[in-house]
């Protein structure tokens, strides 16, 4: 039987790798927002994991925000992606060094 | 009225010292000595004035405050007289050798540059003094002691382009600062036994005092009055010249002969004992302190005196006799005997001043030469300075019936009729003295007066008698030289002149035993003659005749054969060698290390610096973890937040 | 003219000089000469309006006099609370006195930028004498550190070579002290529910709350006394200073710190002030004893008196806190006024006599612009009327009856005795050193003959700089020689602060 | 709580309603106007702001629960609206002239700020997480789109996309500590949840996992260590006139944030957060203060400066008591204050080509404007805290809120931090006042921007001094 602990253990697996998987990747920014993206999808497994468990529609109602959301901030990542594109005429994670200290 | 002429009497030479010192440009050479010897001789007539009052008047004592110096915790500081026999005494003596004085700067100092200064400086230290003897509490004791310090310093320092002349006000500067620590320290131990500055209070209080006791050290405790009057005589010590504190003397003969007679002969130099002797009813209760005074006075006496015998500058050679001479004024402290110190006091006062002043009228014609082995055969240059001089002496060394006589022959007898411990000891130092005395003495008359001529052509040449400003105040000190014992000395010593104004515990009161066998100066000075003392200095003027005038050679020889005693002499004992080569120099080195290690490098180097730098370090180290690269902020923010889930989930 | 006794005059003398230096620092540099007399004028004023300060003062109360109140923080009951006793009114004559002297001797002396130099000694003498008449504790903290900027800004700018480091080692110094305070204060707010310093006095502390506390006051005004082994900024800052910084400096800022022991220390902490009188007993005998000896070392002329007066402030902390001793030593606290006293006059004499030093240093640094020692010698010779000048405040620094130096010393040797014979004779050694080191310094400086070429073209003082030694010398004589107008006006509060000392409040 | 809508809760909110229009009618008229009338943009951006004000004013001050309790109008609320539109409208006249200089005078600056300010008045009044979550959510997305709104600058991207991803990142965190919340809880409305949490709830071990995860991102927000990496870079790669806005105005949605989520939502279990914010707190004063000593850039110190700041701000907060918010509010204001004329000096004496940005290019300023020498003066000392500037009593309300719930050590070790900080701020009066100017130090010439960072420096001087009348606003506003 396949319960919220199982839900909640895969969410949480998701998220890890979501967040392992930005901080490991040197090379590419599209990684990175796809990483966001699974990080996002991990919560929202949560939020429907709990409200079936509690029979509360509210965490679903959430993940739709999420969702729109998610969809925004992918947008303006990728227009930030391409503004750093152009002026460094590549998407490498190593090559955002220039401010430090 | 009484308090009205006694203000007069201590403002009128501070009057004229603002005078002279603020306007001196303005009135003019002639205007500055005016104005100050008419300051002084109006204080001196005053004196002269209460001392009839006082004396045979029969007016009683005065005390009374001139004002409150401030009030607090319930003790009333004053400013205030007290005038009894013991000042008027003081009073006149004062005025009258610092008026002698004033007078004879006008020729000493008649080229110099700082003569309205100079006339400032004396008519000051008049007035610090008057407020010195005149007080009738602690307060204003301590303001006329250092007052008098300070006039001292400016005097010595008064050419202050010589160097030696800066170098020796400031180490009697300190050296007096030494005293006076001890000094201030006795003060408020009188305060904290009596809540008072008051003299009166102090002494009604005195057998209180000496019934308490304190602790010094763990588990030792002190007789209070024994530490007050061995901290008060330490003040005494640095004023007085007693040895260890007596090495600023000698050298302030930097300063212009006549501060050398008004101020380190006469007066200043002589407030110690006039403390002491103010301070009867203390020291009186304290038997230990009266045999310490006894046994430092003692060892000055004999061992200063050594000193002169070696020294060939005509004003050291002085300034050795009066540290000696000083030293038996407290052994008669020590002896209970104040009245014979005092009386030593007075006659020293007069013949020392006269010395000074004549070696000063030599120096003067000697064009500022003060070497005694360039002088000899002044007598028939200098008749007057010479005859004048042969009276100082002779009261110096107490030849029957001159001042000198009386009061050393006196003290003498007084010494050996006391019983405190270390009356021994200073019965044999002031005894042998005598011969020291003598023989100094003559020895600087000798080479100064007889003998072959040793100055060069020129200064021969111009070889003459002073001017009457000189001459006037040696013959006008030489009366008193002569005369004053034979004058006073059954009064003083024996009778009761000084009418409560000092108390002896009667087992002490030596005095009080020879006045039963007193009859008269006369036969006084006939006893002398089968007493030890008068053939020693016989002896002591038969050698210094022998040594320096007749067989001149000895001298040099006996240098060569007791050379390590002669080095000892000439180094002073060291005492000098000890105070500039380990006191002073070893505080600021002292003061050196404790500013580089402790200032600049404990504290600023590694306290404050350091943490700064500490700070600088740790901002430099932590800013390198701002690399610049995402994924290690991430893994910063991931750290941060594995950190708060384990605190939350273990800590809870 | 009675009338003029019920005008604010404690709020007058604050902000008039804080508004009139703005003022000054408008008129602006390329009006120089107006803004230098527009200033003279306002410190003129505040000197003249402190003066019916004193004479209606009534010198037999305890109580806080010309006092104003008025609602500040409502929510703290923090207010705008003024007031002077016996402790405050001396220091605030001291405060605008000395800033009148410190116009004067900077009138031509400062080319650089001299509006604003003007104006901040103006500001700041209107923050000094709000901190001596704040009667409500975050009035007197906001006085206490609004006061470092305008003391930050003058060093650094008007200072000499290493200005900046001494500056701010100043300023840190000082504001690392404070901010401890601060803590004790808001810790004390909590507890009383209110600033007003009256409300701490009255209030009960446990000893160990106390202890904390104490050590906290310690901290602000130890650095600013300053007692060993935190003192290390005061020279820096003395000697880079221009000549009115380390004039204010050493006449008012270090009195701030004896000050502060005796409005808060004593009072509100007399458990812990008794418990740990020790160390404060101690330190202030280790800055007379082992400062005397460091100020022997000194070469530069500057650096040498800065560390005098960390010596002679050790007799102001020594003075205040010997009183504990005395209590325990004889049961009676016959004595610790008297202690007070002497700490009190101590800390006015200091600031006039160090002052005066400061301002002779400054004649020379102005001529040759140097302060080592071993560049001058035998200055009488070429300015004679500075040489007297010199020495006599010399002698005031070494403690010479008849001037205000010895009357602080004489009263705190006094005290001390009755704790201990050894407080008093290691305090009295200052008798040997403080003329040690002070005259040694005028033998090097005033004496002798002509050292060198500078020396052979030295001027002596112009009519201005007379005038304000002159003025100076009066002072210090005039106190010397007569003291009790000042100790009267102290006597009743401090005897009522030794009462709040006396009574535990654990 | 009320089960229907009624008109009372459109008339709430009102404000949010007129912003959200008239920002979308300057963002569609923007496209319409050339380059050379663009100044209308402007001034209808500020019209904007002024007309909003006067709305948010005009709301009553008692407190509300409308639209199901998601939105909550209280005294709190209208006065963090009331200072966003004032900060706001701060930043755009100080930006006016920097904007035009660089060519980056363009509508979308205006548009996303006033969008990010509809977010910081959304999370203002937020009265479940999921209103919260929206409004944190619009000011970033407009906050990213700021930082990278200079196409040209390479620094500028690559500040944004530091910021979008740990953004993203402290987003997840966030989302993931609500949903564990709602897990256990079964609510987003805050009242409700803090009706749910009580004192035993309180120590539920998934409670406690999900606390975890919103503090950090709390702290992400806000900028604590060890949260606070991307402020140093982001401040400095963004147009001085974005950081600016940066620094200034979305501290009060932070301030809103805690407040609602920490203490109005989760107050019962303070003593959770309160360790946890403890440390967060303390590393920020430490790290914040330690490492701005090493800074050679203006706008870098400043970020550390920020870092610092913030752990004073969270001092307040974790106090947990009504004074310690209201002691974190003044702080938050008082804050947004000197932030804001800090940064503004940097624009003020930036010019065409030249960016101000580093502490050497202050060097001399007291000799050639000597005015604005001491107006930074007055901003640096107050931020370093010395009285008698708004600074000082900022961190004397934080410290006494926290001296009140006992953590002494903790006051002790902020204030000792805050002396290494005044170190720093010391270091550019020291360069101002201390050191020759070595080349041309120039003001900008517009009298507006000069007047108004005048007001803004005194006025840091005059709350200070008349600090009453900002903590009696405070006080009436949590009423």
């Amino acid at each position: 039987m396949i319960g919220l602990p199982h839900f909640l253990v895969l969410a949480g697996v998701l998220f890890s790798i979501a967040v392992a998987g930005i901080f490991l990747n040197r090379k590419n920014m599209i990684v990175l927002l796809m990483c966001i993206e699974l990080m996002l999808l991990a919560v929202n497994f949560n939020f429907i994991a709990f409200s079936r468990w509690l029979g509360n529609l509210d965490g679903q109602v959430f993940v739709f925000f999420i969702l729109t959301v998610a969809a925004a901030e992918s947008a303006i990542g990728l227009a930030i992606l391409v503004v750093v594109f152009r002026e460094r005429r590549g998407i490498n994670v190593d090559s955002l060094d220039a401010m430090r200290g | 009225m009484m308090q009205n002429v006694l203000l007069a009497i201590v403002l009128a030479p501070l009057v004229a010292a603002l005078l002279a010192g603020l306007a001196g440009r303005l009135i003019g050479r002639a205007g500055a000595h005016s104005v100050t010897i008419l300051g002084v001789a109006t204080s001196f007539v005053l004196s002269l004035w209460v001392f009839k009052a006082q004396v045979w008047g029969g007016a009683p004592t005065f005390n009374e405050p001139v004002y409150t110096w401030l009030v607090t915790d319930g003790i009333r500081m004053q400013i205030g007289f007290l005038i009894d026999h013991l000042t008027v005494l003081m009073m006149v003596v004062v005025t009258f050798v610092s008026l002698m004085v004033h007078i004879y700067t006008i020729g000493y100092m008649h080229d110099d540059d700082g003569y309205q200064r100079f006339f400032a400086y004396i008519s000051l230290f008049t007035f610090a003094m008057l407020t010195l003897v005149m007080s009738n509490n602690f307060l204003q004791l301590f303001f006329g002691w250092e007052a008098v310090g300070v006039v001292s310093y400016l005097l010595i320092g008064f050419w202050f382009k010589r160097p030696t002349a800066i170098f020796a006000n400031l180490k009697a500067f300190l050296v007096n600062r030494v005293g006076d620590f001890g000094f201030l320290l006795g003060i408020a131990g009188v305060v904290y036994f009596t809540g008072s500055l008051d003299y009166q209070t102090a002494f009604h209080f005195a057998p209180l005092i000496a019934a308490s006791h304190f602790t010094l050290f763990e588990g030792q405790t002190w007789n209070a009055m024994s530490v007050i009057c061995i901290c008060l005589f330490i003040g005494a010590m640095g004023k007085s010249a007693q040895v260890p504190l007596h090495v600023w003397l000698p050298d302030s003969m930097e300063g212009p002969t006549p501060i050398s007679a008004l101020i380190h002969a006469a007066t200043m130099v002589t407030a110690g004992i006039f403390m002491v002797a103010r301070m009867s009813p203390l020291f009186e209760l304290s038997p230990t302190a009266l045999s310490f005074v006894i046994v430092i006075g003692a060892t000055t006496a004999l061992f200063m005196g050594f000193l002169g015998i070696v020294n060939n500058d005509i004003k050291r050679v002085v300034a050795y006799s009066t540290l000696s001479q000083l030293g038996y004024m407290t052994v008669a402290l020590g002896a209970s005997a104040y009245g014979a110190g005092i009386f030593h006091l007075m006659t020293h006062a007069f013949f020392k001043a006269l010395l000074f002043l004549a070696a000063g009228s030599v120096i003067i014609a000697m064009h500022h030469e003060q070497d005694m082995r360039r002088m000899g055969g002044l007598r028939k240059h200098l008749p007057i300075t010479y005859w004048t001089s042969l009276i100082g002496a002779l009261a110096l060394i107490g030849f029957p019936g001159f001042s000198g006589f009386f009061s050393k022959d006196a003290l003498i007898e007084a010494v050996a009729g006391s019983h405190i411990p270390g009356a021994r000891y200073a019965e044999f130092c002031v005894t042998a003295g005598v011969y020291i005395t003598a023989l100094y003495t003559f020895r600087m008359i000798f080479m100064t007066f007889h003998g072959e001529e040793r100055m060069d052509a020129h200064t021969r040449e111009h070889l003459h008698e002073s001017p009457w400003v000189v001459t006037v105040p040696l013959v006008l000190l030489a009366i008193p030289s002569v005369a004053i014992g034979w004058l006073t000395v059954g009064p003083v010593l024996f009778g009761d002149f000084f009418h409560g104004a000092i108390i002896v515990h009667p087992a002490n009161d030596v005095l009080h035993e020879m006045a039963g066998e007193f009859h008269g100066p006369l036969s006084f000075t006939l006893r002398a003659f089968t007493g030890l003392p008068i053939y020693l200095a016989a002896a002591g003027v038969a050698s210094a005749w022998f040594l320096y005038l007749k067989r001149p050679d000895i001298p040099a020889t006996l240098r060569l054969r007791l050379a390590p005693l002669y080095r000892v002499l000439d180094n002073k004992y060291g005492f000098d060698w000890v105070n500039e080569n380990v006191i002073a120099s070893g505080s600021r080195s002292l003061g050196r290390l404790f500013f580089r290690v402790g200032d600049q490098f404990l504290i600023d180097g590694a306290l404050v610096n350091g943490s700064a730098r500490t700070v600088g370090w740790l901002a430099a180290v932590t800013r390198h973890v701002q690399s610049g690269y995402l994924y290690h902020y991430a893994f910063a923010m991931i750290i941060g937040l594995s950190a708060l889930l384990a605190y939350m989930l273990l800590g809870h | 003219m009675s009338t003029i006794y019920h005008w604010p005059l404690l709020s007058l003398l604050t902000w008039l000089p804080v508004g009139g230096g703005v003022l000054v620092m408008l008129v602006g540099d390329s009006r120089a000469s107006l803004a230098r007399w527009l200033a003279l004028a306002l410190a003129l004023a505040a000197f003249g309006l402190s003066v019916p300060l004193y004479l209606g003062f009534d010198a037999g109360s305890a109580a806080l006099q010309f006092q104003e109140h008025a609602s500040w923080v409502p929510s703290l009951h923090a207010d705008y609370h003024l007031g002077v006793d016996g402790i405050a009114l001396p220091l605030i004559m001291l405060t605008t006195f000395s800033t009148v002297l410190v116009l004067i001797a900077g009138w031509t002396v400062i080319e650089k930028r001299p509006s604003q130099y003007f104006a901040a000694f103006l500001i700041m003498e209107g923050l000094m004498v709000g901190v001596f008449s704040a009667a409500d504790a975050l009035l007197f903290y906001v006085f206490w550190e609004a006061m470092l900027i305008p003391m930050f800004i003058i060093i650094g700018i008007w200072g000499g070579a290493r200005r900046v480091y001494a500056t701010i080692k100043f300023f840190l110094y000082t504001f690392l002290g404070s901010v401890l305070m601060l803590v004790a204060l808001i810790y004390l707010y909590l507890k009383a529910g209110s600033y007003d310093l009256d409300s701490f006095y009255k209030l009960p502390l446990t000893l160990h709350e106390q202890m904390l506390i104490f050590l906290a006051f310690f901290a602000a005004f130890a650095v600013k006394v300053p007692m060993v082994p935190v003192h290390t900024w005061l020279p820096d800052a003395h000697v880079e200073a221009p000549t009115g910084g380390s004039v204010i400096l050493a006449a008012i800022m270090l009195k701030m710190g004896g000050y502060g022991f005796l409005r808060f220390s004593l009072p509100i902490t007399p458990d812990a002030s008794r418990e740990l009188d020790w160390l404060v007993i101690g330190l202030s005998l280790l800055a007379v004893v082992y400062i005397g000896l460091v100020a022997l070392a000194q070469t530069d002329m500057k650096k040498l008196i800065a560390y005098s007066s960390i010596a002679h402030m050790g007799f102001v902390t020594l003075g205040c806190f010997v009183g504990f001793e005395i209590v325990a030593m004889t049961g009676s606290s016959q004595g610790a006024t008297l202690g007070l006293s002497g700490a009190m006059v101590q800390m006015i004499s200091h600031g006039l006599v160090s002052g005066a030093l400061f301002l002779c240093v400054g004649v020379l640094y102005d001529r040759l612009h140097t302060r080592e020692i071993g560049a001058y010698g035998g200055v009488i010779n070429t300015m004679p009327v500075f040489g007297a000048f010199m020495v006599l405040f010399a002698m005031a620094n070494a403690g010479l009856p008849g001037t205000s130096g010895f009357v602080g010393e004489f009263l705190v040797v006094l005290a001390s005795f009755r704790a201990n014979f050894w407080y008093a004779f290691l305090a009295a050694t200052t008798l040997i050193l403080g003329a040690a080191y002070t005259l040694w310094l005028v033998k090097r400086v005033v004496f002798g003959e002509v050292a060198n070429e500078g020396v052979a073209g030295l001027k002596d003082l112009n009519g201005r700089e007379a005038l304000v030694l002159g003025i100076l010398a009066v002072a210090v004589l005039a106190l010397g020689v007569y003291p009790k107008p000042l100790t009267d006006v102290m006597e009743p509060t401090l005897q009522h602060l030794v009462q709040l000392m006396s009574v535990s409040k654990a | 709580m009320t089960n229907s809508i009624t008109a009372l809760d459109f008339t709430l909110i009102r404000p949010e309603m007129f912003l959200l229009a008239a920002t979308c009618l300057v963002l569609i008229a923007d496209l319409f106007i050339t380059d050379r009338h663009r100044q209308l943009s402007y001034f209808a951006s500020l019209l904007t702001l002024g007309v909003t004000a006067v709305l948010v004013a005009a709301t009553p001050g008692e407190p509300h629960r409308v639209f199901h309790g998601m939105f909550v109008s209280d005294g709190v609320a209208r006065l963090l609206k009331l200072v966003t539109c004032g900060t706001v409208a701060a930043v755009f006249l100080y930006s006016r002239d920097y904007l035009i200089k660089r060519g980056l005078f363009r509508g979308e600056y205006f548009v996303l700020a006033l969008f990010a300010c509809f977010g910081i008045f959304i999370m203002a009044s937020a009265g479940s997480l999921l209103t919260m979550y929206l409004g944190i959510e619009l000011l970033a997305l407009s906050q990213y789109s700021l930082v990278a709104f200079d196409r040209d600058s390479p620094v500028a991207a690559e500040s944004a996309m530091k910021y979008f991803v740990l953004g993203a990142i402290a987003s997840g965190a966030l989302l993931y500590g609500i949903s564990i919340i709602y897990g256990v809880t079964g609510t987003f409305d805050l009242a409700e949840l803090a009706m749910r949490v009580d004192v035993i709830a309180a120590n539920k071990v998934g409670l406690l996992f999900g606390l975890a995860f919103l503090m950090a991102g709390i702290g992400f927000k806000f900028g604590a260590v060890p949260f606070h990496m991307w402020i140093p870079d982001v401040y400095h790669g963004a147009p001085t006139s974005v950081t600016l806005f940066l620094g200034a105005a979305p501290k009060l949605a932070y301030f809103a944030l805690a407040l609602r989520v920490l203490a109005e939502g989760l107050g019962n279990a303070v003593l959770a957060w309160q360790d946890m914010l403890v440390v967060l707190a303390l590393l920020s004063i430490a790290v914040g203060n330690v490492v701005a000593v090493a800074q050679t850039n203006l706008k870098r110190m400043l970020a550390y400066s920020t870092i610092s700041n913030v752990g004073f701000i969270l001092l307040g907060i974790l106090a947990g008591t009504p004074f310690g918010y209201r002691a974190a509010l003044f702080y938050t204001i008082a804050y947004v204050i000197m932030a804001l004329g800090s940064f503004a000096m940097i624009v003020l004496l930036s010019r065409k080509g030249f960016e101000a940005d580093r502490i050497e290019d202050f060097r001399g300023l007291a000799q050639k404007h000597p005015w604005f020498a001491w107006m930074m003066l007055f901003l640096m000392v107050s931020t370093a805290g010395v009285p008698p500037f708004v600074g000082f009593f900022a961190k004397l309300y934080v410290i006494q809120a926290i001296l009140s719930v006992g953590l002494t050590w903790l006051a002790i070790a902020a204030v000792l931090f805050s002396v290494v900080g005044a170190f720093y701020y010391l270091r550019i009066v020291k360069v101002m006042f201390f050191d020759a100017p070595t080349e041309e130090v120039t003001v900008n010439p517009g009298l507006g921007i000069r007047v108004l960072l005048s007001l803004n420096a005194l006025g840091v001087l005059a709350l200070g001094i008349f600090n009453s009348s900002l903590v009696e606003t405070i006080s009436k506003a949590f009423r």
